[in-house]
């Protein structure tokens, strides 16, 4: 029952790792997009500290965003994902194998270093473990909910940006929440609120976007 | 010589020793991982060239054509 | 013997028998003498290095105004100096390999890419590190702080790129283009970037230089200088050893070389 | 067993074909023929289930096959246009995902062996990317060796890009398959020398 | 001579507006990026007017990035790259066509709304033609920049991201003379330096960049 | 007229062929024969100039082509695995690109005459996106009709995905090429009905 769900999974990693650069890339971008705030808005400490939160998930909302169309559309172009719809084993666990494959080579990275480029734009130190509890709560919401857009666009002309039409309003509230945990950290409010509305958002997503992403992949792919 | 008290002074670095040696140590971490990698990946490529060429037969064509273990 | 080997000359350039100061030029020559010259740049680094830490450490005197942490400078300043001149002699060798088609030019900018990389970390690293307890933040956004991070991106550009491209040949080009176009760029984005921060006057902080360097710390900071140049010679010459034997490996040389090496074992 | 009535499949503003009726027994290779552009890669997408018939329905051992998608595609092998190659994964990888990917199981063994037998024992090592055409269709077809116990076979035009030698031996596969009693349902234009000949049908027939 | 040129200019018109999408959803994508930031970073005036020029400029390189990956890669992957580098006219031209077509369907439309999302982000009146002549020369320097990104990337393993990390630091000295500018303008020093550099700027690309993009090309396909 | 000497090819690790010569004088027909992977076509991505030989050098009319890499352009006709076609252009579109890409001209009528004249009639008005297999192949070969000034054609597999029919048409043309003083290098694995039988070069017997 669950070896498409073993098989996905250990192909996407593989190739994420054959791929290495794929992964490294991913973050190099986030970084990059980052440290161009400055560059943009001046680098004067208090105003980068104040647009800290907000510029950091922007850049992991985008981070995830690029990422997103490779999702699906190396499988779809070379047939793959005929194959897998040919399966005799339910859609739903092998597309979740592929979001969980994609959330751990693009969003698990973009955590993990997310505390740094805190530092760097000068963000509380109190704030960074908020940063980072909200980032992992949210990046999966994004993972999940890109994979229906991305199934949705799949094979449709302008599809990249399409795509990013389409999923931006829904990221905005996991955006909203996402930042605001930090920014009410910084503040001293307490980031409480923010993080379980978070985790719930989180378990809505999971429950409902796999079933409606395999359904937006058989719509595709016809 | 002449300015360290003693060695935990030398240490201390007048209060800035996680500074000065954070910044020696990583330094000197670095270098040591590039030049062990340096070596490996000479050793590498001379073993998996000696293989290559076994595999392809010594003069160096692809005739022999067994497969390239990597 | 060999018969399986392709013509020497069409693979190498400039030809082996050609005047004697491009002799050194082609891999078979190449090869052997790095090989011989690296072990003593190794040693004169190591013996350089030694000497400037205890110039630094026991000779030079402790500043008036920062006490001990500017110890840092002898590695810091060095490491700068080393990364930006490394880019430097990257885009040169590129510059000759797109102009000669010499392979073994691409070869050495490639050689020399990840040495950089990490004097342009440690330079970050260590300015960090000494940033924090003078400035009170490990970063601000200061011009040549901030060419320095840019420069390391254009550092993993150049080693992602080459890396990601499994076509040496391809990679070679590709990686000597965007070089040069990095290196028009170190210049643009130095000035640009003090413009920026000159105009913004955010920051009011500067690299507070040591009023006037005592002759000692300056002997420190330029034997490590020395002792870095012989590290970046001494590693480049032996990371371009087996790219050469990779590359050339369909040479009756290369053959030889394996046999040597293999029967060493 | 794989029967399929009246047909219809509509593209565009085109209608292929309609009335379209076929049926496949144990033991039968069935040729769907006709010039280019009349609809045979699009009736074997109808048939496997990729993609709906605008009137008409397909049925497999009696069932029509959008009633029990999952029983049907555990007895279908479909090889199409596209070759389900990743190009940065090497053959055998590649073998070994698409085998467990249609839920069927295979060890590394058995997958090496099947591509060894395809004549790749060469490229083993070497990422699709760089293979020639011949060797990619040859690497999708692989596939066929390991799934005997899938009775029907549905191929468009597997003999594209196989060298003399290959369409020769591919032909020899598909009608031992249907000796041991299974079906196979496959387009081409090139001749195949099959051991027996194959039945066919002309699209071109109810091309409208 | 220039037949080649005119050739590749009108069939990436045409394609442009067959595929109309495409160039809406690159505006869109630059409306919606502008449009996170009160979400990320709160919706405090004055602190968003502070942002504002950084933020466009941010968002119109981001927009820029985002569509350069298919500038050239629909043509590798279908061999049109190649039957036009077998052409008998000299790669520059057609190159410069390729980039000249890429503007005027991404940078074009970003120069043309900007004034309106300037004014959304309280930008001061004053400073919006100043933003829009920034943008009108820094963005070809950016498709021009990026299109020698794009061509050294194709059909590399991760392309896109490696195409991102190649490019924004080259980005980057354009970035800041294109928000500086319009700083510089609402913070009444003037922004004629500015913008004659960007001018400079835009003419040395324009001199070498396609030839590098041409040499790329080459070194791509082979 | 092309020639070439002691052309090697490697590829990453697997030097595929050496020291083949080649020569194809006015109205030849060469066929590039030999086992699926065995290099036909990385040699002709060699001769066409897209691909730099690893030694060995190709010459047209005495110069290398390297040299004056534009003449021999204008005189040669390259259709390759891939099809040059853009989805989402009609046939007519991507015909009249390609021509003009090449340098050449051509009008909207003589383009519309070529792709009827290869049996796209019904085709015209169609995103390319949507056609067949066959029918995608016939767009790339339009071309042919209106290139007769350019003397040497190189395909890679032509006639695959082609119906019978187009295979005997596609031929015809070919033989007209050379009969009119063309020269024809192409690889493929089917056999064709040529009006006279071409010289064949085995990539096979330089292999490694
Ligand atoms: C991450 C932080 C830092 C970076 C990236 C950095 C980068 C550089 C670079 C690139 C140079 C060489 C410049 C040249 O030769 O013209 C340099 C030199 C120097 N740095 Fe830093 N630096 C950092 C932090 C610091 C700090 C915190 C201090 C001291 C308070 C400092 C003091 C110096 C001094 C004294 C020099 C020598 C200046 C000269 O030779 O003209 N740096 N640094
Ligand atoms: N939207 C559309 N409008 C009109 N005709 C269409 C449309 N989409 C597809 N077609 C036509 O439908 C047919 C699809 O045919 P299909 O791919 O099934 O052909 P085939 O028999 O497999 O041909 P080949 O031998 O070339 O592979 C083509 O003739 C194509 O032109
Ligand atoms: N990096 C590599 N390492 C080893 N072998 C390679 C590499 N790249 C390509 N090859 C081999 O080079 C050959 C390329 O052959 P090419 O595409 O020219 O074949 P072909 O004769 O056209 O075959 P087909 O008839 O299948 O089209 C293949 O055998 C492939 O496996
Ligand atoms: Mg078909
Ligand atoms: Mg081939």
């Amino acid at each position: 029952m669950l070896s498409t769900f073993f098989a996905v999974l250990r192909r996407d990693l593989l190739l994420a790792w054959r791929g290495r650069a794929d992964v490294m890339v991913t973050l190099a971008f986030f970084v990059i997009v980052v440290c161009l705030f400055p560059f943009g808005v001046g680098a004067e400490p208090n105003l980068l500290r104040a647009i800290a939160p907000g510029v950091l998930w922007v850049a992991a909302l985008l981070a995830c965003l690029l990422s997103l169309h490779r999702l699906f559309a190396q499988d779809y172009a070379d047939g793959t994902l005929e194959q897998l719809l040919l399966s005799s084993e339910p859609a739903v666990l092998w597309v979740l194998a592929k979001i969980l494959a994609f959330w751990l080579t693009t969003g698990l990275p973009v955590v993990v270093v997310a505390p740094g480029l805190g530092l760097l734009l000068d963000l509380e130190q109190g704030a960074l473990p908020v940063l980072v509890l909200s980032l992992a709560l949210g990046t999966p919401i994004l993972a999940l909910l890109g994979a229906v857009g991305a199934a949705l666009t799949l094979g449709v002309r302008g599809g990249g940006m399409l795509l990013a039409l389409l999923i931006l309003p829904l990221f905005v509230p996991v955006l909203i929440f996402g930042a605001g945990a930090v920014e009410a950290e910084a503040s001293g409010t307490g980031a409480l609120a923010h993080l379980l509305l978070l985790g719930g958002g989180l378990a809505g997503a999971l429950a409902l976007a796999p079933i409606a992403c395999a359904a937006s992949l058989r719509i595709s792919t016809e | 010589m002449m300015q360290w008290e003693s060695w935990s002074a030398f240490w201390d670095m007048g209060g800035a020793g996680f500074f000065v040696w954070g910044s020696y140590g990583v330094t000197f971490a670095v270098i040591a991982l590039e030049l062990v990698l340096v070596l490996q990946r000479r050793k590498e490529t001379v073993k998996r060239l000696l293989r290559w060429r076994r595999a392809v037969g010594k003069d160096g064509s692809g005739r022999a054509g067994a497969r390239m273990e990597s | 013997m060999a018969s399986g080997s392709i013509d020497q000359d069409n693979r190498m350039n400039p030809s082996p028998r050609g005047p004697s100061v491009l002799r050194f030029a082609a891999p078979q020559n190449f090869y052997p003498l790095a090989g011989r010259l690296a072990p003593w740049f190794a040693v004169t680094a190591a013996v350089l290095t030694l000497i400037g830490l205890w110039l630094a450490f026991f000779v030079a005197p402790v500043d008036a105004t920062q006490g001990n942490v500017y110890r840092v400078i002898f590695i810091h300043v060095p490491a700068a100096w080393m990364s930006m001149f490394i880019y430097l002699v990257m885009a040169f060798w590129s510059a000759v390999g797109l102009v000669m088609n010499t392979r073994l030019s691409f070869v050495m900018s490639q050689a020399l890419a990840p040495t950089g990389a990490m004097f342009c970390f440690v330079a970050l690293w260590t300015g960090a590190l000494w940033g924090r307890p003078t400035w009170g933040a490990y970063w601000v956004w200061d011009a040549r702080l901030t060419s320095q991070l840019l420069l390391l991106f254009l550092y993993f550009g150049f080693i992602a790129l080459t890396r990601a491209i499994e076509d040496p040949r391809r990679g070679d080009r590709a990686g000597a283009i965007i070089a040069l176009v990095g290196a028009v760029n170190v210049p643009v984005i130095y000035f640009s970037v003090k413009w920026w921060n000159t105009l913004h006057q955010g920051a009011s902080v500067s690299l507070t230089k040591a009023p006037s360097m005592a002759s000692t710390m300056l002997m420190g900071m330029l034997v490590l200088a020395f002792a870095s140049w012989a590290y970046t010679l001494a590693v480049t010459l032996w990371r371009v050893r087996p790219m050469i034997l990779e590359r050339e490996r369909h040479t009756e040389w290369v053959g030889a070389v394996l046999d040597r090496e293999g029967g060493r074992k | 067993m794989l029967e399929a009535d009246n047909l219809a499949c509509l593209k565009g503003d085109r209608l292929l074909f309609r009335g379209l009726a076929l049926r496949l027994a144990a033991g039968e290779l069935l040729r769907i023929a006709g010039p280019n552009g009349v609809g045979k890669t699009s009736l074997l997408r109808l048939v496997s289930g990729l993609a709906l018939a605008e009137a008409g329905e397909v049925r497999w051992k009696g069932t029509a096959i959008g009633r029990d998608r999952e029983a049907f595609h555990r007895d279908l092998l479909y090889v199409g246009h596209a070759p389900a190659l990743n190009d940065m994964l090497t053959p055998l990888e590649n073998l070994q995902f698409t085998i467990a990917a249609a839920g069927d199981e295979a060890d590394a063994e058995s997958c090496m062996q099947a591509l060894v037998r395809i004549g790749l024992a060469n490229q083993l090592d070497l990422p699709a990317r760089v293979l020639s055409q011949g060797q990619r269709r040859r690497v999708g077809l692989a596939r066929l060796f390991l799934s005997a116990r899938r009775p029907l076979w549905v191929l468009d035009e597997p003999f594209t890009a196989l060298d003399v030698g290959a369409v020769e031996d591919l032909a020899g596969t598909l009608s031992d398959h249907c000796t041991a009693g299974g079906m196979v349902m496959l387009t081409t234009h090139q001749d195949a020398p099959f051991a027996m000949p194959p039945k066919v049908l002309d699209v071109g027939a109810f091309a409208c």
